[in-house]
């Protein structure tokens, strides 16, 4: 389980997360919902190492996270597909997705995980050749996935993965979010769409300026009066 | 004052600060040597000038308005010279130059001296030599343009060269920190120069004689002053065998050595045991030993006397021989034929250029 | 409003300054006074610079160049003929420069001129470039220039390069010059000119959108910048009389670089600040090469030290102050004023916009 | 449609990049004081078809006809001047600036002072500089941001931020506003106050209004006639009602399920 | 002009212009993965000379011991100066971190100054390396085709570990994204030291070899051929590797053959390349080989 408690960060003078606690329970997705700079993406860059100055704890099994290294966080199973996609526009979608297996040195085993993602998003394995900047936007949203599953992660950290996508393939990556999790990957998702991630959440946490405000199962929330009002528009 | 100030200026970092260094190394032995003058106590003053001539300006202002220094030496590099010439001439403070060679620097000064002698002499002096000793007819020029030295030198060695009979079959160019030469020496090659000169540094002109070596060049080469270093040897190796160049008349390997230059040569094996003496630092010795002796003929060591005794000097007995100073402020001497034998710098002879 | 008040002040910082080198003048000694006028000479320099890269973004390396057209404008226009043919030794001075003959301040104007319309023609192709090639390619059109005056004797006198250039650049001139510079420079920042040129720096695209013929306003603000390194360059060859190409070689580009980012890329202050910092701490190491005695330790000079010294303090500013001094803020007077009435704060005083 | 005159008229534009037609046969008009939209999957050549208009694209063929003017292949800050103005996908403010410099910049295309004016007292320079002064202070107040006029744009929430470049853009006094996707990174709440915000400008400033949008709630909400884009290619146009129910349009574009919402 | 002699201008240009390559690539490495001047770059490249130097005349090692020592030290020092200089600005506007350059480039250049004096010192060359080779009128050193082969050799390697391996992998990455590169669990501190490593072991390589070449050392000779590398990675397009090796190449052969079509403008030689630049520049923004930087707005 990764389990946040009392996280704190700041930016220089900015106290964006003031002190949040949420847990993610294995093989759930849970997810966080809030408005723009609510803080959703610093609690995620928090729990991947991005960010420098960050006060609590974050527990991973036995450990801490806090204090770790971006890469040792991967290592240690717990990868982020960051918002805003973040492919690597030079090289091609293997190489991309060979990236996203950089921690691991087993070949027969990255070429099965790849087999998989490939599988996964058909899509990705007709233009394996392609350079990763030449790809449309639901492409490179769907190599930024596959990426970071490619590291075989425990947890895989979603930062907005529907933004910028058109409403078709908004769809197919919530249904892949679905396919993931149905294969046992533990999933903490940030959404600006609340009402597609409340679906497919097993828990939800609503977050504003820094603080969780409420939280709940997801389906139990769609109906929540307050976040009908504040995120699905009345 | 109860000492007098004597200020150096010299370029100890930069492109030239092989030059300086050496010519700084002399400075300070002749201070050893004679610490004293009139009763007082010499204080000597030594500021880098980094080869740049907003430094060196910077560096002379210094000299003379913080450190309030009587006379100054310096500088190796004659657009140092010209930089800080101007500062020194304002200030009425005489300046003694250690082997800034160009013909601009002195002129219409009235308190800029030089322990060398010129360009005009120098190269006149080097294209006697080629004709006459080196029998040579056509010659061959290979000069740094962005070195006034170097184009200055080049302009009065050839006209000299020509008004003397001889030809320039290819004038060629480089510039400063270039270190590939093989263009300009194959295309010199091929046109079959009996003579080369190169008026050249002597970090640079080791390198060239090198490849011209390599590329089969079969001409003679000559330099200039900024060619006589004692390294140039170790540096050139079998390449710079037969090489020659004019230089001003020191050199440790002189047979007929003046008693100055023996005493000089015999103190700097005790103070340097490591280094071999050389022109550089007898210059630098030179223009230390100029200003004591206009010190002690003027009887005070005021500015304006000591650039009237400067102004008067006649054969003045120095390291590079008996020097007299005259109406231009240019040292008078004969001009030294070096050359490199057997792996050894030979002083051969001195020449009295035709002009 | 602030405006009287701020109007006030500056006049009376203006007499201050005035007051100041009239005082210098008659009290001090000329290396210090050499010392201020490299200050006043250098500030024009990396002021110019500043608008170039620091307020429009173009990473220019030029400037040595166009101090180069500057210098040897302005040293021709004002050399007295006589000397003119006396230091021409190689081969004479061509007509029409051999004639020339112009008052200081129309030299330094001329040199001005000259350099902004090298940098007009420089501009036209080089602008089109973004980012480091802006910058290698103008310090290539800089290395040219350099080159063509090391060959063209007929005109600069080659490597022998001009000496005996009237020293005319006094305190006034220089700090008058400095002050005319600072003047026209911050009002254009001040202005919604000014304003458009960071919008370009900071996203041309942006502001192309927003109806900026960003070119053009590139095309300006290089050029003006020319202009006063121009000035700068005349100056500087009539403060050190004696010029040549060797002075303009890239490095010298690179000083001036150096002063800006230490102050502080952006800001006006900042590149002030930095000129007198960089300038007096070069001069000021001097000591380290010379013997110190510290009680019976004797540390003998050992040249060399001094760059040595001079570099890692640079390394210091840079890695303590990343933004250099000033980072992007400017000294202003209610800046001061926030700062005395708080009676706290440190450089944070400044106020920005 | 209806008699209004057509202010934007694209004839048949035609875009390549290398061998890929990214807009192929573009062809659109937009009537006055209209609010119209532009749909279309990922890569679908909508953000293009902006940059063709304008002025930063110059198409491979086809004409754009502003006004019945021709404006292709314009510069941008030409195009600007002529009555165009646009916000960008990705936000692009400028970083170093305040809130007011921003929407200063927007005014610069307005000004008649020559840039040389500035070191002197010119009384059209001074008067200038008050005047622009005071509107890009108005339209920050009709955008609701006066009261920030002095912090740094980029450290406006994201939101504001969006409102901002709304509020340059309009400074440069346009009466063809393209909007891209002006409600991307807005929760459900935040874009339907956007809807009104679009709307108001639209009447206050007397615009014509085009805009790329992925959120279906919005581009049905707000628009009169909305065009259809799919790889370079216009498949549908019409008005909502239309489009929501074309099978074309579901089936490149909207799916199944996306209507519920919308 | 003869062929003869058209030969012999040929060797004299492929020579300098690999080493000029080989400079170049150093440039190349940092500036593709941290868009960073490294200024240090021809200092570094000095070191590795007086590396050899300081091995073969105080040590008396043996050349092959000698040149192995003094790569793998040039190569620590680089990681060092990145480890003290640049690394504390990673996050620092891009400016910061060349004015660092400089500063460090000034600061080993005075300091070699104050500690070996700033007189050269000859190289001694091993004698097969400079027996030269008679064909005819045209003369080459063996050096003169050791050098390019040996360029060929170390551009091969360097392509093989780019393009080929992980760590070449994560360095493209990491040029276009640090942060995204962590996410992948790249340590990208290590990377970039690698790149540091391996750009100085170049210099190093190229210092040695230039230093065989023109045999003499002193503080100052990595200022102008550092510069003119530099220029010739902006000629091949700043961040190729192959880009590098074409410009130096094309820089070589530009300068001997200025001066051997236009003798009477040899003074004009470094104008050449400029011109030759700006040109290039003009005709394709990013250099020969450089990838196209547009902006997609
Ligand atoms: N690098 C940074 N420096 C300074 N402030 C930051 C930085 N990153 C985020 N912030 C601030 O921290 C707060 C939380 O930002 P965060 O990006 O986590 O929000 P968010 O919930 O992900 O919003 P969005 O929906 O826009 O992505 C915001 O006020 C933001 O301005
Ligand atoms: N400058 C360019 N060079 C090459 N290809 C380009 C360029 N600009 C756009 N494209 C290509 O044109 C196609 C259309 O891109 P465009 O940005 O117009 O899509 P869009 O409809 O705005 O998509 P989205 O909704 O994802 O923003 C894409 O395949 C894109 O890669
Ligand atoms: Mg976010
Ligand atoms: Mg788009």
């Amino acid at each position: 389980m990764l389990e946040i408690r009392d996280l704190h960060v700041h930016y220089g003078g900015i106290h964006a997360i003031k002190g949040i606690s949420l847990q993610v329970p294995r093989g759930k997705i849970v997810t966080l919902i809030g408005a723009n700079g609510a803080g959703k993406s610093s609690t995620l860059r928090s729990v991947a190492g991005l960010v420098k100055d960050r006060k609590g704890q974050i527990r991973w099994g036995e450990a801490d996270l806090i204090g770790w290294t971006p890469e040792r966080i991967v290592r240690a199973g717990v990868a982020l597909c960051p918002e805003g996609r973040r492919i690597f526009p030079q090289l091609t979608v293997q190489e991309n997705l060979m990236l996203g297996a950089y921690i691991r040195c087993d070949v027969p085993g990255i070429q099965t995980t790849l087999d998989w993602v490939y599988e996964l998003f058909p899509r990705l394995k007709e233009r394996s050749w392609q350079k990763g900047g030449t790809l449309s936007g639901g492409e490179q949203q769907m190599l930024a996935l596959g990426r970071a599953l490619m590291s075989k992660p425990d947890v895989i950290m979603m930062d907005e993965p529907s933004l910028g996508l058109a409403p078709l393939l908004v769809k197919e990556v919530f249904d892949i979010i679905e396919t993931i999790n149905g294969q046992g990957k533990t999933v903490l998702l940030v959404e600006q769409n609340a009402f597609a991630a409340l679906k497919v959440a097993h828990y939800a946490y609503v977050l504003e300026v820094g603080q969780i405000v409420l939280e709940g199962p997801g389906r139990q929330l769609l109906d929540d009066p307050r976040v009908k009002e504040a995120y699905l528009g009345g | 004052a109860d000492t007098v100030r004597i200020g150096v200026f010299l370029p100890l970092t930069g492109q030239n600060a092989f030059g300086g260094q050496l010519e700084l190394d002399g400075v300070k032995m002749a201070h050893q040597e004679m610490s004293k003058i009139l009763g007082k106590k010499v204080d000597l003053i030594v500021v880098d000038n980094k080869s740049d001539k907003v430094e060196a300006a910077n560096a002379v202002k210094r000299l003379i308005e913080k450190e309030k220094v009587v006379a100054i030496i310096g500088t190796y590099g004659s657009s140092l010279a010209m930089a800080g010439g101007e500062i020194s001439e304002k200030a009425k403070i005489p300046a003694v130059g250690t082997s800034c060679t160009n013909p601009l620097v002195t002129q219409g000064k009235k308190y800029y001296f030089r322990a060398c002698f010129i360009d005009p002499f120098q190269g006149a002096g080097a294209a006697t030599f080629a004709l006459k000793d080196l029998k040579a007819k056509n010659g061959a020029l290979l000069i740094d343009v962005s070195q006034d030295y170097s184009v200055g030198l080049a302009t009065f060695f050839e006209k000299a060269f020509v008004k003397g009979g001889g030809k320039i079959v290819a004038k060629l160019s480089y510039n400063s920190g270039d270190q590939d030469f093989t263009a300009q020496l194959t295309e010199i090659i091929s046109k079959k120069p009996d003579v080369l000169f190169i008026p050249s540094y002597f970090a640079e002109g080791a390198i060239i004689m090198k490849q011209a070596k390599e590329l089969g060049g079969k001409f003679k080469i000559m330099g200039g002053d900024a060619m006589d270093n004692p390294d140039i040897v170790k540096i050139g190796g079998a390449a710079v065998e037969g090489f020659s160049y004019t230089t001003f008349p020191y050199d440790p390997t002189m047979k007929d050595m003046n008693p100055v230059a023996k005493k000089f040569t015999a103190n700097w094996k005790k103070v340097f045991p490591k280094k071999d003496p050389n022109v550089n630092s007898a210059l630098g010795y030179d223009s230390y030993m100029l200003i004591m002796d206009a010190i002690k003929r003027a009887g005070k060591a005021e500015p304006e006397a000591i650039t009237k005794a400067l102004a008067s000097t006649k054969g003045f007995l120095g390291v590079t021989g008996a020097t007299t100073i005259n109406a231009t402020h240019d040292a008078e001497k004969p001009v030294g034929i070096m050359q490199i034998q057997n792996g050894k710098r030979v002083f051969l002879t001195t020449v009295e250029p035709k002009l | 409003m602030g405006k009287h008040r701020d109007l006030t002040l500056n006049l009376l910082l203006l007499s201050a300054l005035g007051a100041f080198l009239w005082w210098a003048e008659g009290n001090l000694d000329g290396y210090k006074i050499q010392v201020l006028n490299l200050i006043a000479i250098n500030a024009i320099l990396a002021v110019s610079l500043n608008l170039i890269y620091g307020f429009t973004g173009m990473f220019s390396l030029g400037h040595a160049g166009f101090m180069a057209v500057g210098a040897y404008t302005c040293a021709l226009l004002i050399l007295p003929p006589i000397q003119k043919e006396m230091i021409y030794i190689l081969e004479p001075l061509i007509w029409p420069f051999s004639a020339l003959h112009a008052p200081f301040f129309v030299a330094v104007l001329a040199g001005g001129i000259m350099a902004g319309v090298f940098s007009l023609f420089i501009a036209m192709p080089v602008l089109r470039l973004g980012g480091d090639y802006l910058g290698i390619a103008s310090l290539g059109f800089a290395e040219i220039i350099r080159v063509v005056f090391t060959n063209a004797t007929p005109i600069t006198n080659g490597a022998l390069g001009i000496k005996g250039i009237p020293d005319y650049a006094n305190l006034w001139w220089n700090w008058g010059w400095c002050v005319l510079t600072l003047y026209v420079i911050v009002r254009l920042l001040k202005s919604n000119f000014g304003n458009c040129l960071k919008a370009i720096r900071d996203d041309e695209v942006a502001a192309r959108a927003m109806g900026i013929d960003t070119f053009r306003y590139r095309v300006i603000s290089f050029v003006v910048g020319a202009f006063f390194a121009g000035v700068g360059g005349a100056l500087m060859g009539s403060l050190i009389t004696t010029i040549d190409p060797k002075m303009f070689t890239f490095l010298l580009t690179f000083n001036v670089l150096m002063i800006v980012v230490a102050g502080g890329l952006g800001s006006i202050t900042g590149s002030v600040l930095g000129s007198v910092v960089i300038t007096v701490l070069l001069e000021w190491l001097r000591f380290v090469e010379n013997p110190i005695d510290l009680g019976s330790l004797h540390i003998p000079g050992i040249p060399g030290m001094r760059m040595v010294i001079f570099s890692l303090a640079l390394l210091l500013i840079i890695l303590f102050r990343r933004e250099g001094i000033m980072g992007q803020r400017e000294w202003t007077w209610s800046g001061l004023g926030r700062l005395l009435s708080r009676g706290r704060g440190s450089a944070d005083g400044g106020d920005a916009r | 449609m209806s008699d209004r005159p057509v202010v934007l008229e694209t004839k048949n534009v035609v875009m390549r990049f290398g061998g890929l037609a990214a807009v192929n046969g573009f062809d659109i008009a937009v009537e006055q004081g209209r609010i119209v939209s532009l749909i279309g999957p990922n890569g679908a050549g909508k953000t293009t078809c902006f940059n063709i208009v304008t002025g930063f694209y110059r198409p491979t063929e086809g004409q754009v006809l502003f006004h019945g003017k021709d404006i292709t292949g314009m510069k941008p800050h030409h195009v600007c001047a002529a009555g165009i103005s646009r916000t960008f996908q990705n936000i692009r403010l400028f970083a170093g600036g305040s809130v007011l410099e921003n929407v200063l910049v927007g005014c610069r295309v307005r000004q008649k002072a020559p840039w040389w004016m500035a070191p002197f007292p010119f009384p059209l320079y001074v008067r200038e500089e008050r005047q622009i002064r005071e509107k890009a202070l108005d339209l920050l107040a009709a955008v609701g941001l006066d009261k920030l006029a002095g912090e740094d744009a980029t450290s406006l929430p994201y939101g504001a931020q969006r409102r901002l470049e709304i509020a340059r853009a309009l400074a440069t006094e346009p009466s063809f506003l393209l909007l891209d996707e002006p409600a991307a990174g807005m929760n459900p709440q935040e874009s339907s106050e956007l809807m009104d915000f679009i709307r108001q400008i639209r009447d206050r400033f007397r615009l014509t209004i085009l805009l790329i949008e992925h959120d279906m709630k919005v581009v049905m909400g707000i628009s009169e006639h909305i065009w259809v884009l799919d790889y370079g290619v216009l498949i549908a146009q019409g008005n909502p009602q239309e489009i929501r129910s074309n099978p074309k349009v579901i089936e490149a574009y909207l799916g199944e399920e996306a209507l519920q919402h919308a | 002009m003869s062929l003869d002699m058209f030969i012999q201008h040929f060797f004299n240009a492929l020579t300098l212009g690999s080493l000029y390559g080989l400079i170049a690539i150093g440039y190349t490495m940092v500036y593709g993965i941290l868009r960073l001047i490294n200024f240090a770059h021809g200092d570094i490249f000095m070191l590795g000379a007086y590396g050899v130097f300081w091995a073969l005349t105080l040590y008396s090692l043996p050349w092959s011991v000698a040149v192995v020592l003094s790569v793998v030290l040039t190569a620590g020092l680089g990681i060092l100066v990145d480890r003290i200089a640049y690394r504390p600005l990673r996050s620092a506007p891009r400016i910061s971190a060349l004015i660092s350059a400089i500063g460090v480039s000034f600061f080993i250049e005075n300091l070699c100054i104050v500690v070996f004096s700033g007189i050269p010192r000859p190289v001694e060359r091993p004698e097969w390396l400079v027996n030269v080779l008679e064909f005819g009128n045209i003369r080459i050193l063996p050096l003169a085709l050791v050098v390019p082969a040996i360029s060929l050799v170390l551009v091969a390697g360097l392509f093989w570990v780019v393009y080929r391996t992980k760590p070449g992998l994560a360095m493209r990455a990491i040029s276009k994204d640090i942060e995204t590169t962590r996410l992948m669990g790249v340590s990208v501190d290590h990377i970039i030291a690698l790149t540091f490593g391996l750009g100085s072991a170049l210099a190093a390589a190229a210092g040695i070899m230039w230093a065989l070449r023109y045999p003499q050392i002193h503080p100052l000779m990595g200022i102008f051929p550092g510069f003119k590398a530099f220029i010739a990675a902006v000629l091949g397009g700043i961040g190729s590797i192959q880009g590098a090796m074409i410009g130096g190449l094309l820089l070589g052969f530009i300068e001997i053959m200025v001066v051997a079509f236009f003798p009477a403008l040899s003074g004009y030689r470094d104008a050449f390349a400029f011109v030759l630049l700006i040109v290039i520049l003009l005709l394709k923004p990013t250099g020969l080989m450089g990838e196209k930087l547009e902006e997609k707005v």
